[in-house]
């Protein structure tokens, strides 16, 4: 290891690189283009969130948590309602638990545009960010009709959600579908099935499938190794367990298998939201009143939950001490394991062009990793 | 499930349930790391999904929580165990995970517990940072905002909100009552003038 | 909580901020309008997302915004770059890369802010590694307020600032050479000694030196 | 004489940057949007022109871009543009192929010179990655040329031009050689899947890391006279050259559309992969042009 590194240059890829999946570095130590050893530094988007969360009381932290993860901020408004509501016990109604499990398959297929054109644009294939960056934008107008805001939502309050349904939202919705299926198989032929993409993302950053177990790999790298686990059939929360839908799996551990599981991902969270636009009941509260909006205490008690994001399994703990404050909410993020022991490991001998690939088929967000 | 309980009693700890897919295991910070051990090597409970710190600056001590969770990866275990926050120290278990290693450099950093053979307790997020580690409670972060980032200052015709609101809420409360005040008054006269007009309107 | 009449600049007499709202330069030949005209209709935007207003960039460039069609266009290098926008708060270490990859863009360069952390701290504001006031340690030449701010109001603040490069007004990077001493003297309050080259390094003997 | 070497520099100027101004807009419009207008890129090479310059590695690293331009416009000017006009005639009338795939590389190693004194390690890649392209690209060009000159018996242009007028055109009689310089054109071009040199998601911009301002645009006009001088270069040696600037600017947007609609539906190939697919498909295309006129010429 020592003989590797004497002659190696060391170059940072990274925060200001196109090629990085947001602000963070890889510190890279190269011998030709091949990497030696790999680095990752994060820290250049801390805002210690979660000494800002023990500030502040359970509805002033509502408006700030969705911001831990940018590219898609509902999973954790989902997590911080629910450990709010297992900690302080309060029910929610069945229109409401609809309405977020909607909510939060839109934002899957949102984030996975997002993903589709960084990872075609990290082949240098213009033409793909350019759409599906607009067709995402078409997600983001619904809602911004649902909640008010494009990108940060602030919609799942504990207790429900914060607004109803507007008139003639799920027509609206399902004609976007319609949209979504035909462009995915355009999407197919341009860029799925593209020869150079398969060329260059089979074979690539494959994952162990042994490592994926204990090493905490979630999301798309452990179903690209074919480990059919997710959260929402295993612990099923909100409506999950009342709905019907596939866990896809690809058995490669490479680049190109989680891209496809991603793709097949997209379709079944395109077959859940048909189920919910016609499950939804018409009647219901949405929001359960919460007594003393602002001296909403919360029990001297921990807890632990967990959903399925569009990137992996997103954790948070949630302590609270009896008063308005919450004690602790630590935020455990897919990205966290995957851009430190995963990435590092999986750069070392492969080459540079394989970097920008490598890191966007992990789904990291560096926002999510230091908080 | 049954037999972990029956293996917990063994070693005189209590499974506890908290919610539907969550259980929870008190331990001493001595018993711990074998526990960790006989976790990942008998019970099965191969990964470890995160470690969690919590300050509890009234009892003096840090609440660590490591949250595991078997291959099938349908319940979470959170084994806690609370440590003194003076000197906090625990050891470290990154030979067992390797992802420990990156969550412990973090606890390192944000509550500056010590890990003992740990290999690399670098700077995670923070750069350069010589003051009390951020995340234990001590740390007051709007003291250390004011000494480092004053705010913006205000224009010089900005007003003073507080006494604009009251403002604004006392011309509304008048507002108010006047136009209470004249609605009786238009009724009052109304009536008077044509009292016919009630039946009109049913009509 | 916020008190009132509080000014950031604790600064000697000597230093204190001279930098009045910017007033319209007199471009003097024909030539200097010639290129300021083509310098608004082409800027090169350095591909450097420092916060959450990174994820309104792509929408901003890619097609159904379209920055590219008023000739704003993403490029790889600061060396090329004519603009930075700097997308929302900024951590301490982030704020050392970014003034180092401001001062390796070459002048004319403008700093576009987005959303309301550069400006105030925003949600941030008492957050112990972000900074308020990014005005303080770089110039900035527009501000697009929001949290976030739409693509829309990012092609507003394009257009905005071509508006002002087209009438020649006295852009941030001129300011930053005036007052090169109070922006080193922030920037070293709040970072300490930690950026490379150091802040004892001669600022204006140095650029003399270098100056091809 | 002269006047005739600056018109005609003049005219490879301006079509080449309109030519790179129709690049991105019919791109934007492939991709859904309206893009930019076409005179685009000649606004970014005059804002370039203005820009102040305040880093400096000597005058080694700035005399890359001038070698580059120097290149470009030799080609340029060893081009035959028009055949039988007397218009812009007189210097390229002796176009020699020979001296021309010399000088076609010549920019390439100069900048490669250059940026090695930049020290900038991306560059240095950038510059590294664009000369083992080279060699892939190369083959399959040469051959085509080499066939050609086998076919005509010269390696003069203008009599290779003068040829295709009674035998019909090269791309119909020899539509393998076609082929495979076509494809290595593309490479030439710097358009996908052979744009790896100046890959943004990898090595920044490449062997342009380090240059801005006025070697920046230095290096854009060289890049558009240079594309413009490739351009003619094709349609001289296939396409039987051209009488008048329409047949020119008809001719060569035939050739330069056909490179962007490949370009724009294909990623990047890595390095080794792009020569691994130049050594291979073009050049056996190549290769069976050649046997074919070597043996049933």
């Amino acid at each position: 290891m020592k003989n590797d590194l004497e002659n190696t240059i060391k170059i940072f890829h990274g925060p200001q690189h196109p090629g990085i999946t947001g602000n963070m570095s890889v510190e890279l130590d190269l011998l030709g283009e091949t990497i030696k050893r790999a680095q990752t530094h994060v820290g250049y988007l801390h805002r210690g969130f979660e000494k800002l969360v023990e500030r502040r009381t359970v509805v002033q932290a509502f408006t700030i948590v969705c911001r831990i993860c940018v590219p898609e901020p509902d999973p954790n408004e989902e997590n911080f309602a629910r450990a709010v509501e297992n900690l302080t016990g309060l029910e929610i109604s069945e229109k409401a638990k609809y309405i977020r499990t909607m909510v939060l398959e839109m934002q899957r297929l949102a984030t996975m545009f997002l993903w589709m054109g960084g990872q075609a644009g990290s082949i240098g294939l213009g033409l793909i960010p350019q759409w599906s960056v607009c067709d995402r934008d078409y997600m983001l107008d619904l809602f911004e009709e649902l909640t008010g805001g494009r990108v940060y939502h602030m919609y799942a309050f504990p207790g429900g959600v914060r607004r109803d349904l507007p008139e003639g939202f799920l027509s609206r919705l399902s004609d976007l579908l319609d949209y979504y299926e035909k462009r995915i198989i355009v999407y197919n032929n341009t860029f799925f099935d593209n020869i150079i993409f398969k060329k260059r993302a089979i074979g690539v950053g494959i994952v162990n499938a042994d490592d994926v177990i204990k090493n905490a790999y979630v999301g798309q790298v452990m179903r690209g190794c074919g480990i059919k686990k997710d959260v929402r059939k295993d612990m099923p929360y909100l409506m999950y367990d009342k709905l019907d839908f596939d866990i896809p799996v690809q058995s490669d551990g490479d680049v190109y298998a989680r891209a496809l599981v991603r793709r097949d991902e997209m379709l079944q969270s395109i077959k859940i939201l048909r189920q919910i636009i016609k499950q939804m009941p018409s009647e219901g509260d949405i929001l359960q009143k919460i007594p003393k909006h602002r001296k909403f205490k919360l029990p001297a008690d921990d807890t632990y939950v967990q959903t399925e994001s569009a990137r992996g399994a997103m954790s948070y703990y949630m302590a609270g001490d009896g008063s308005e404050k919450i004690r602790r909410m630590q935020v455990r993020g897919p990205s966290l394991v995957h851009a430190y022991t995963l990435l590092e490991k999986l750069l070392v001998d492969s080459q540079l062009s394989d970097v920008a690939m490598t890191m966007n088929s992990l789904g990291i967000c560096p926002p999510e990793i230091e908080r | 499930m049954i037999e972990l309980i029956s293996k917990l009693e063994k070693l005189s700890l209590e499974l506890v349930q908290k919610q539907d897919y969550l259980y929870k295991v008190e331990v001493k910070k001595e018993q711990l790391e074998s526990l960790l051990l006989s976790f990942l090597n008998e019970f099965g409970y191969i990964t470890l999904d995160s470690i969690n710190c919590r300050d509890d600056l009234e009892e003096g001590n840090f609440v660590i929580t490591y949250c595991l969770l078997t291959p099938k990866r349908d319940h979470v275990v959170m084994v806690q165990t609370s440590i003194e926050r003076e000197n906090a120290s625990l050891p470290s278990i990154h030979t067992f995970w390797p992802q420990a290693e990156i969550m412990e450099r973090e606890m390192h950093e944000m509550f500056g517990v010590d890990f003992p053979g740990h290999p690399t307790l670098i700077d995670f997020a923070l750069e350069y940072w010589d003051n009390i580690p951020p995340l234990r409670r001590d740390f007051d972060t709007l003291q250390y905002v004011n000494d480092m980032n004053p705010f913006r200052g205000q224009r010089d015709d900005a007003l003073d909100a507080k006494v604009e609101m009251k403002k604004k809420r006392e011309a509304k409360k008048a507002a108010k009552l006047k136009a209470e005040q004249e609605a009786a008054a238009k009724a009052e006269l109304e009536t008077q003038n044509n009292p016919s007009q009630e039946v009109q309107n049913e009509e | 909580m916020m008190e009132s009449g509080f000014h950031g600049c604790d600064l000697d007499d000597s230093l204190k901020c001279k930098l009045e709202e910017s007033g319209t330069q007199n471009t003097h030949s024909v030539m200097e309008k010639a290129a300021a005209w083509f310098r608004s209709r082409s800027i090169f935007v350095v591909a450097y997302g420092t916060g959450c207003g990174a994820i309104e960039m792509p929408p901003t460039f890619t097609s159904r915004y379209d920055a590219e069609r008023m000739g704003v266009v993403g490029v790889a290098t600061p060396r090329q770059a004519d603009l930075i926008i700097l997308s929302g708060y900024l951590a301490y270490k982030t704020l050392r890369r970014v003034i180092r990859t401001y001062e390796q863009m070459q002048k004319p360069k403008y700093i576009i802010t987005l959303g309301s952390c550069p400006i105030n701290g925003g949600m941030y504001w008492d957050s112990y590694n972000t900074i308020k006031k990014l005005d303080d340690y770089l110039p900035v030449d527009v501000s697009v307020v929001g949290c976030m701010p739409r693509p829309e109001a990012v092609i507003d603040g394009f257009s905005l600032l071509q508006k002002r490069i087209k009438n020649g007004e006295k852009a941030g990077w001129e300011k930053y050479d005036e007052n090169l001493d109070f922006y080193k003297k922030n920037q070293k309050r709040v970072l300490g000694n930690h950026v490379d080259p150091s802040y004892e390094t001669d600022w204006y003997n140095l650029e003399n030196g270098s100056e091809v | 004489m002269i006047f005739q070497i600056i018109l005609l520099i003049m005219l490879a100027y301006v079509v080449g940057f309109i030519y790179m101004g129709l690049y991105r807009n019919i791109t934007a419009r492939i991709q859904g949007r309206y893009g930019p207008t076409v005179y685009q890129t000649f606004y970014d090479s005059i804002k370039l022109f203005s820009k102040k310059n305040s880093v400096s590695y000597g005058w080694m690293f700035y005399l890359g871009p001038v070698i580059m331009a120097t290149g470009a416009v030799l080609t340029l000017i060893l081009v035959p543009v028009f055949s039988d006009s007397d218009f812009l005639r007189s210097v390229t009338t002796q176009g020699n192929l020979f001296l021309l795939l010399y000088l076609m590389v010549l920019g390439p190693l100069g900048n490669a010179l250059a940026v090695g004194t930049g020290g900038n390690p991306f560059g240095v890649m950038g510059v590294v990655r664009g000369l083992t392209r080279l060699i892939g690209l190369e083959l399959p060009f040469y051959i085509a040329v080499v066939g050609l000159i086998i076919a005509s018996n010269s390696s003069d242009i203008v009599h290779i031009i003068d040829l295709q007028k009674t035998t019909g055109l090269n791309i119909l009689v020899h539509p393998f050689l076609f082929i495979a310089a076509m494809i290595s054109m593309v490479g030439f071009f710097g358009a996908s899947p052979f744009d790896i040199p100046g890959a943004p998601q990898e090595v920044y911009s490449g062997p342009r890391t380090e240059f801005s301002g006025k070697f920046l645009a230095l290096l854009m006009s060289q890049g558009s006279i240079f594309a413009f001088a490739k351009l003619v270069l094709i349609i001289d040696l296939f396409l039987g050259g051209a009488d008048s600037l329409w047949m020119l600017v008809i001719k060569t947007f035939a050739i330069f559309i056909t490179i962007i609609f490949i370009g724009i539906v294909y990623g990047r190939y890595k390095v080794e992969q792009a020569v691994d697919f130049l050594m291979k498909i073009p050049t056996l295309i190549g290769v069976i042009g050649l046997v074919r006129i070597i043996w049933f010429g």
